[in-house]
């Protein structure tokens, strides 16, 4: 049986001026898997990755990491950062530091390692996504896509059993995308937990293992991507449209070109080779 | 302008270490200021400029472009030691006669107006020099040898980075102002860059909200803690610094500048 | 509104540094880990304003900002000016070492009193109106900028004499950057108040 | 005859810190239509839009303006920054005012009209954008698809002959995506020339009736968008995918399911009614 790694019974929260972001939400996140998170701008996706690492605190419901009820002292919390990490939208909110190596050392430190360790885990993290060659470099000089990266080996040099990335194809051209995406593939096979939010729903139908459409603060459908896709009128009220896959399988069957009981296709390739 | 910051990180001295960097940079610094001489201001100049060309190839028409800023600033201030205005006698090099007052230059002026102004160059040459050669990072590392406060090492750190966020910020607003032709007249420049400074600061402000949490996110608990990079010290540099700086010390009393007041105009 | 390295006399320059070091004290035992990125970004955009220059006449003028910085910083504008203007000594060799101190000084202590001014005018006024706001952050923005060249003007009369007439010719020189930053100031507090 | 609105002649365009940003560039855009401009991150796209409308100078060759070479007198730059209209990537550092009403009028009142005039330009361009209703609201409260509309509106107001819109669909949900692609044709169909430079293939190859690919500061393909999507060699170059009505389209002549000389479809309405 499969184990539950985030976990939000009926959050709500509300902004200090009086928007309601999260309205009785629950979410169970299964550990292990590839989870993403779809919903128009302003429907809650950022508040709720907020209350996965403890930075908002629900003003109802709770939160459980692993089961635990996530409770706010600073040991608790200390121990929920260090697990769940979270990827910004804008790099630039997210770098600091004067110059790479500085950058990704910053997280690791604060989890009181000894300096070798944390240098390890520096190493490693660069190597992983490919920034070795950026050490020296001053943040302020790299390009958007280096940023990326460097935003990313912040958080994998904390090793975290759950990684959060919120819109990460944002800005990046269809190669960087391509190449970030099979990026998470590699680490979800490293036994990390890979949760991200995007409006990309073709990427989103391709990679995930589990879907959840948020619309106005609330969860208003989640399943399998091959589930969650066909409920045309769902996806209209989150203001998504139907990734292209599903479309010209669609039409496929409605032509008779392909048998009306075929599986839906996952993939680009899956779905040519329904044709012949 | 930020052109320093980048022979900074790309000049041929950067694998030196910071701290002789600094030291060379200090010593020098302290001849110039206390020798208060006009040779040995000179000496320190020439010395200065010679190692950033030579030695750290920085292009010299970028030098002499950045020479060209301080000695703007300090002409103006040399300007007012020259000029003497008096009603009572005075010894002047040449003057004239206005309602009774004598304004012109003071015999000894000029000297100590050369003095002050070469003085000035030569520290600033010695700034230049660390400027050039050794990035921000290396910088802060040594401030924090220096066991300066680490609050303020981290507000360096911060404001370091966050120059460069909002530099980019302010000139991608005023781009889109001069799109829409906001500074195509007096009145309206007055305007737009009121706009321009109070946004810097509201965008500023939120950027502080956004920066707390994403540092938060990754366990921050109220201190910066970054890795510093490791140095070598060479034993041939330190030789080296303290033979200039003695040489330039024989140099002051050989000449008689020296009477070691600090600053003394 | 920058003294440069070795115009000063040595007295002026020890008094200064001596006077930013209590400042920048003050400044850092009131300060709490959240106030951190906020004193840190608030420096940043003060470096970023005052590399705005405004060409008038013969004269650039450079924006000074400390009423505001004051206003959103308090006594913890001490240690934002002191960095930003270290940054600014290296970077473009703007004022320098030595006059740092007293550099920090002219311009954080009036950044202060126009955060005191602020406070003090608000109390008589507990309307929360924008215009009275703006009207509010308009007199501290020009009261401090105004301050610092009397007090620049004063470093230099103290070190010399025949200071006396450039330091006039300052404080004239001071009067149109006085508006511009008053007006800016109003901006600024009623686009915060609102957010 | 068609003729020309935005032309460059061999224009070389290197930043202060030696960055060559456009080397040798050409390009002639013709009156009336819907250019789309593709390429990787950093090629180039965003300087050659600054050089449009005279905010940088070209170090070498020359912009033309209806036939008439761009001058850099501030009377020259006056006309051409009123004809030319740019839309940033980003709405927040486009939006400076305090209210809507304030924003949108900034570009007319620089122009200057009467003030009549300009509240009965900053009216209609509200119409069009459909942002009437946010008249008076704080600029810095909208949402992100608000923050676009109005900085939208902000260059309508000035009411120019081309309209260059950086990167607009990155950040909005799918649904808003497609109502602002409903909404250039709209412009367009009023006679403004429409540029714009997207990431996303799909978008362009359907809605562009003209393609340049960028890469390292140079085009290195033009043309119609059937035409330019078919070099998947250079698409590689410019780190850029095929759309996928093309590759269905192949896809589905490989295998017999449509005729070999059946034209390339150029919308996915258009794909469908080839399957049957």
């Amino acid at each position: 049986m499969s184990s539950s790694i985030l976990k939000a019974e009926d959050i709500v929260f509300e902004y200090p001026n009086g928007t309601r972001a999260l309205d009785c939400l629950s979410i169970d996140i299964e550990e292990g898997k590839k989870v993403a998170i779809l919903g128009a701008n302003g429907a809650g996706k950022s508040t709720l990755f907020l209350h996965f690492n403890g930075i908002l605190q629900p003003d109802e419901g709770r939160i459980q990491f692993k089961g635990e009820t996530v409770s706010y002292d600073n040991k608790f919390l200390k121990r929920l950062r260090e697990k769940v990490g979270i990827v910004f939208q804008d790099p630039d909110m997210q770098l600091f530091s004067a110059n790479v190596f500085q950058e990704i050392s910053f997280g690791p430190l604060n989890l009181d390692l000894s300096d070798e360790e944390v240098e390890n885990r520096v190493y490693e993290a660069m190597e992983v996504t490919e920034t070795t060659d950026l050490k020296e470099r001053p943040t302020h000089l790299l390009s958007y896509g280096q940023k990326k990266r460097i935003s990313i080996a912040d958080i994998l040099a904390m090793k975290p059993e759950v990684i959060v990335f919120d819109e990460p194809t944002v800005w990046l051209d269809p190669k960087s995308s391509i190449e970030i995406v099979d990026f998470f593939n590699e680490i979800n096979k490293q036994g990390i937990t890979v949760i991200l939010s995007t409006h990309n729903v073709d990427l989103a139908y391709s990679w995930a293992d589990y879907i959840y459409i948020f619309a106005e603060g609330n969860i208003i459908s989640e399943g399998k991507p091959e589930e969650v896709f066909q409920k045309q009128d769902l996806l209209d009220t989150a203001d998504l449209i139907q990734p292209w896959i599903i479309e010209v399988y669609d039409h496929l069957i409605d032509k008779g070109v392909i048998n009306s009981d075929t599986p839906l296709p996952n993939s680009k390739e899956e779905l040519f080779t329904l044709i012949s | 302008m930020l052109d320093i910051d980048q022979y900074a990180y790309s000049n041929q001295l950067r694998q030196v270490h910071p701290v002789e960097k600094a030291l060379f940079t200090f010593m020098t610094m302290l001849v110039c200021l206390v020798a208060n001489s006009i040779i040995t201001s000179l000496a320190v100049i020439t010395l200065m400029v010679g190692v950033v060309i030579f030695k750290a190839e920085i292009p010299l028409q970028f030098l002499i472009k950045l020479l060209l800023l301080p000695i703007s600033f300090l002409f103006l201030a040399t300007v007012t030691v020259v000029i003497t205005i008096t009603n009572s006698g005075g010894d002047f090099l040449f003057y004239f006669n206005l309602f009774g007052w004598k304004i012109g230059v003071g015999a000894g002026s000029l000297i100590k107006a050369l003095n002050l102004f070469l003085k000035s160059l030569g520290t600033v040459s010695c700034l230049y020099f660390l400027a050039l050669t050794t990035p921000m990072v290396e910088l802060l590392s040594i401030l924090k040898r220096l066991k300066i406060p680490k609050i303020f090492i981290e507000l360096m750190i911060l404001i370091y980075r966050f120059i460069f966020v909002l530099l980019e910020t302010a000139n991608l607003i005023r781009v889109s102002q001069v799109s829409r032709l906001g500074y195509s007249s007096f009145k309206n420049s007055f305007y737009s860059l009121s706009k321009l400074v109070s946004n810097l600061f509201v965008r500023s402000y939120y950027r502080a909200k956004g920066l707390l949490t994403t540092l938060l996110a990754r366990g921050y608990e109220g201190e910066i803690k970054v890795l510093e990079p490791d140095y070598e010290y060479s034993k041939k540099n330190f030789v080296l610094i303290f033979v200039a700086e003695i040489l330039l010390i024989i140099l002051t009393i050989y000449v008689g500048g020296g009477d070691f007041v600090i600053i003394n105009t | 509104m920058h003294i440069s390295e070795g115009v000063l006399s040595a007295p002026v320059l020890v008094a200064g540094a001596a006077a930013t070091a209590a400042g920048v004290g003050v400044g850092l035992t009131g300060m709490s880990d959240e106030d951190i990125p906020k004193t840190a970004i608030v420096s940043s955009a003060l470096f970023v304003a005052s590399l705005i220059h405004i060409p008038l006449g013969p004269t650039n003028l450079h924006l000074v900002l400390n009423g505001i910085g004051g206003i959103l910083l308090g006594w913890q504008i001490f240690p934002a000016f002191l960095v930003a203007l270290s940054l600014q000594a290296i970077l473009f060799q703007f004022g320098g070492i030595t006059v740092l101190g007293i550099n920090t000084f002219n311009l954080a202590l009036p950044a202060v009193a126009s955060y005191y001014l602020f406070k003090l005018l608000l109390n008589f006024n507990r309307s929360d109106k924008e215009l009275v706001l703006g009207g509010i952050a308009l007199i501290c923005g020009i009261v401090a900028v105004f301050l610092s060249t009397i007090m620049l003007a004063i470093s230099l009369v103290f070190t010399n004499e025949s200071f006396l007439e450039i330091a006039k010719l300052t404080v004239v020189s001071q009067l149109p950057l006085m508006l511009v930053e008053g007006i800016s100031s109003a901006f600024i507090i009623t686009f915060i108040n609102k957010a």
